[in-house]
């Protein structure tokens, strides 16, 4: 049972991952980023490493999904509604 | 034996990472003073450390007071010693002048997290100098490389963001390969404490180890900018201010050098010589190839940042002689520490020139030699160190790494330094050459804080009378009794 | 360019996976030792026991490269401060009053929670942390204005207070050696103050990425 | 095969895959993103790894924390230079600039 668990959750893994690099829309590749980050939780969860899930989760999900998807925002914006820098 | 309390090792590593909190504290742009006051007492425990080991051999400083392989063992030994000298030797007087510096109308918003970056830096260097345990280097290096970053973007503009960013993503990247060199070498063995893998790697490394050691090596050596890995350096070091390029290309290149030569001289001892000529082979197409930008690029730092390339080539030419002659050792760290010196004064001596000029291209230096001469001086010095003339610590170098090659009969070596020392004497010469020619009328020149000037004549001294001293920092390698240099 | 990095990724990831495979066990084992020196480490939690005293000084570097990413992105946005959003909306105003005591409670929760189980201070300081952008986003939050005095404190304080345990152990013979029996109460001490200045530093990740809602 | 060594030998295919990612690819939040994954691989390689003989660690889980927290510091540290560079240049890659002097 466990065992096919791990069978489906590897390919997920390394499918979303690949995708995520590989997709041509820069906002499918965040959102597959975040269900990368999810997927890793879960991985560590089977590695019966409870913290790291929790951590990877709201860190590495988390944190890291809401600052990509803001800077994915702020990078669409054209030059100059933003101020010049120096 | 000192008291526990007391350890100079330790406190090399709370002191500057507690003034770079409390320079935060203090404010943006301030703390240049505690900074200061603080290295000049990290100058005097680097000196005391150096003198005990000296004395009474490498110690061991049980983190936690588990010992390896549960807990982390910081290590200091001669090698780290020098090392340790070498970062506050140049931290210091880098300091004085980035104090004023930054106190200069041009340069004050670039002042902002100046000192609280530099806190975070030194102490990350000091770290990785004491640590013996590759998780904890994994964890300095990254300290290292973000403050390093933090300090190239300090500038602000376009350029200096790009060049950090391409620092960062490299520095990245190297620090991944080299933490999956660790997390190898901890399922191979069950631990990452250097004391503890020495012995197990010996009884014949599997697969994996090589595969470890090729990752960790190759991760280090773009974070050395070893050539083919140097693309990121000039841009970083030519882009950054003045005092900034001076702590990066002094001593934030060669941790990671040592690092490679902590782990080839231990650890991996038993699979080095495979990779030995491909490392000198790097190292003197770093020589050449770096030497020869020099000789081309337009800007001051631009040079004296390929300079570092070329200079960072002879460090690598020590791999090859290690095997044939124990000389090479002091070759590579005398060569480490002489060209700290040198390039932080160069560096600081270009920022004084910049700010004499207003430009940072060499035809805008025509007739500076007249208004800053005593910069002009301690470039010309720097400029022996880095040409290898006698009696500097280039020159003691280069003729130890030269002697090491006869003596192996590798002579293809000698070649390489020789040239390379000809084709620095090029470059050095094209600044000082333009510095002095006569230029009629009003150049509108900007005046200059002497302490700036100082500060650079005081580092380019150091990197010339090193020569004289050598033999000291030489037999701290060497350990108290015993010929063996590495713990 | 391509093509090259293909090949050789490939080459590196087969050379890797038949090297995995032919493993032998490890020499070491440090589970048993972990386990055989858990009762000294003043926690019951292993990995804690790791993180906080084995192991201890990896975490206070770690936390050093947190402070140093937030000083970098604070020169990034050139020292000025994310301004305040003026026209929050007054039901995000509602919710964020509503959840700000459940996020306080659940953080210290896990504060106290990571001695005996999984938790600890960086799960505790990235709830602290959304509580911390959701004030902002909400507008309740005035103190974001600019790294101010106490802001920088609140910061720092967490490393300072680490520093000054790690210091002051020395006295007993070695960086972060913790006595076994106030080894429990000094963690706390440290992860109480870790949670506080990681959840203001995450939280200044976000908040301070080149003035968001400027 | 251990369930440790089945997610180590994922961990090595997702750190390959990363690690060819951040020089492949030209967008700046893409480098970032292949990073990460990069970085999640040696982490799954390190506990994984550890853990091939069924015996939990929690030394590398303890590492894997402390790296966890080193990543997303160094990821936004990553976009916070994304976004700079792209206010200052409207650029969201670095090839235009790879002019070495």
């Amino acid at each position: 049972m466990s065992l096919a668990f791990d069978l489906l959750l590897v390919p997920a893994l390394l499918w979303s991952a690949w995708r995520c690099l590989a997709t041509p829309d820069l906002t499918r590749a965040v959102v597959l980023f975040i269900v990368f980050g999810l997927l890793m939780a879960l991985a560590w969860a089977r590695l019966a490493a409870p913290d790291i899930a929790l951590a990877e989760a709201a860190i590495g999900a988390g944190l890291t999904g809401a600052l990509l998807l803001d800077a994915l925002g702020a990078l669409r914006q054209r030059r100059g509604e933003r101020q010049e820098g120096a | 034996m000192t008291e526990a309390w007391l350890d100079p090792a330790a406190w090399l590593i709370l002191l500057p990472l507690s003034w770079a909190s409390l320079t935060f504290l203090a404010g943006p742009g301030r703390g240049g003073r505690l900074a200061i006051a603080a290295l000049a007492v990290q100058c005097a425990l680097a000196l005391g450390l150096a003198l005990e080991v000296a004395a009474t051999g490498a110690r061991v400083h049980a983190v936690g007071g588990w010992g390896a392989p549960l807990g982390i063992d910081l290590l200091a030994d001669g090698l780290s010693a020098v090392m340790l000298l070498l970062t506050q030797a140049v931290a210091l007087p880098i300091a004085v002048y980035a104090q004023a510096y930054f106190t200069d109308a041009h340069h004050r918003q670039e002042a902002t997290w100046f000192w609280p970056l530099a806190g975070f830096l030194i102490a990350a260097m000091n770290a990785l100098f004491l640590s013996a345990d590759l998780f904890n280097l994994y964890v300095t290096l990254e300290l290292l490389g973000l403050a390093a970053v933090g300090l190239v973007a300090l500038g602000g503009g376009a350029a200096q963001i790009a060049a950090a960013m391409r620092y960062l993503l490299v520095s990245l990247v190297a620090s991944g390969a080299y933490l999956l060199g660790v997390a190898l070498i901890y399922g191979s063995y069950g631990t990452v404490a250097i004391a503890t893998l020495g012995p197990l790697i010996g009884q014949g490394p599997p697969l994996a180890i090589w595969l470890a050691a090729g990752l960790m090596a190759a991760g280090l050596a773009a974070k050395s900018a070893l050539f083919p890995f140097h693309f990121w350096l000039p841009p970083a070091h030519g882009g950054a201010p003045a005092p900034v390029s001076a702590l990066l290309s002094a001593l934030v290149v060669k941790a990671s050098f040592y690092l490679v030569l902590r782990l080839w001289l231990g650890p991996f001892a038993p699979l080095a010589q495979t990779a030995a000529a491909l490392a000198g082979a790097l190292g003197a197409a770093a020589i050449l190839w770096g030497s020869w930008q020099a000789l081309r690029t337009r800007h001051i730092k631009r040079l004296v940042a390929w300079s570092t390339v070329a200079q960072l080539g002879y460090l690598f030419l020590v791999f090859p002689l290690l095997a044939a002659d124990g000389a090479a050792l002091q070759a590579g760290v005398m060569q480490a520490v002489a060209h700290g010196l040198a390039k932080a004064a160069m560096f600081a001596a270009a920022g004084v020139l910049m700010l004499a000029t207003g430009r940072d291209t060499l035809e805008g230096l025509a007739g500076v030699a007249g208004r800053v001469p005593l910069t002009l001086f301690a470039f010309g010095l720097a400029g022996v160190t880095i040409m290898g003339l006698p009696p500097s610590g280039g020159f003691l170098a280069k003729w130890l790494l030269i002697d090491a090659a006869l003596v192996s009969g590798q002579w293809g070596w000698v070649v390489v330094i020789i040239a390379g020392g000809l084709l620095a004497a090029g470059y050095v010469f094209r600044v000082l050459r333009q510095a002095f020619l006569v230029v009629p009328g009003d150049t509108g020149f900007q005046p200059v804080p002497r302490r700036l000037e100082w500060m650079a004549f005081v580092l380019a001294t150091a990197s010339v009378l090193l020569g004289l001293r050598g033999v000291e920092l030489m037999a701290l390698l060497n350990g108290p009794g015993d010929g063996q240099p590495i713990s | 360019m391509k093509a090259l990095v293909t090949i050789a990724g490939l080459a590196l990831a087969a050379a890797l996976i038949a090297a995995l495979l032919q493993l032998p066990p490890a020499a070491v084992q440090l589970p048993a030792q972990v386990a055989a020196n858990m009762a000294q480490s003043g926690v019951e939690h292993p990995v804690t026991a790791v993180l906080l005293n084995f192991r201890g000084y990896d975490t206070l570097l770690e936390v050093a490269v947190l402070l140093l990413a937030l000083l970098t992105l604070l020169t990034l946005s050139g020292g000025a401060a994310p301004a305040p959003d003026g026209g929050a909306d007054a039901l995000l105003r509602g919710v964020a009053r509503l959840a700000l005591p459940l996020i306080v409670l659940t953080a210290g929760y896990l504060l106290w929670a990571g001695a005996h189980r999984p938790g600890g201070a960086f799960q505790a300081g990235a709830v602290l942390a959304a509580g911390a952008v959701l004030l902002q986003l909400a507008g309740l939050l005035p103190a974001w204005v600019g790294p101010q005095r106490l802001l920088r404190l609140g910061l720092v304080l967490g490393f300072l207070v680490f520093l000054g345990v790690a210091a002051t152990l020395l006295g007993g013979g070695a960086l972060l050696r913790y006595p076994p029996e106030r080894a429990g109460g000094l963690i706390l001490l440290i992860e109480a103050g870790l949670t506080l200045s990681l959840g203001l530093i995450l939280a200044g990740l976000f908040l301070f990425v080149t003035g968001r809602r400027s | 095969m251990s369930t440790g060594l089945l997610y180590a030998l994922a961990g090595v295919l997702l750190f390959v895959l990363g690690a060819a990612g951040v020089v492949v690819l030209a967008h700046l939040l893409r480098k970032i993103l292949a990073f990460n994954v990069m970085g999640s691989g040696a982490f799954l390689v390190l506990v994984g790894l550890a853990q091939r003989e069924g015996v939990v660690d929690p030394v590398p889980q303890a590492m894997v924390l402390t790296g966890i927290v080193v990543a997303v510091a160094a990821t936004a540290l990553a976009l916070g230079l994304a976004r700079a560079l792209h206010a200052r240049t409207g650029r969201t890659g670095l090839s235009e600039g790879a002019r070495l002097d």
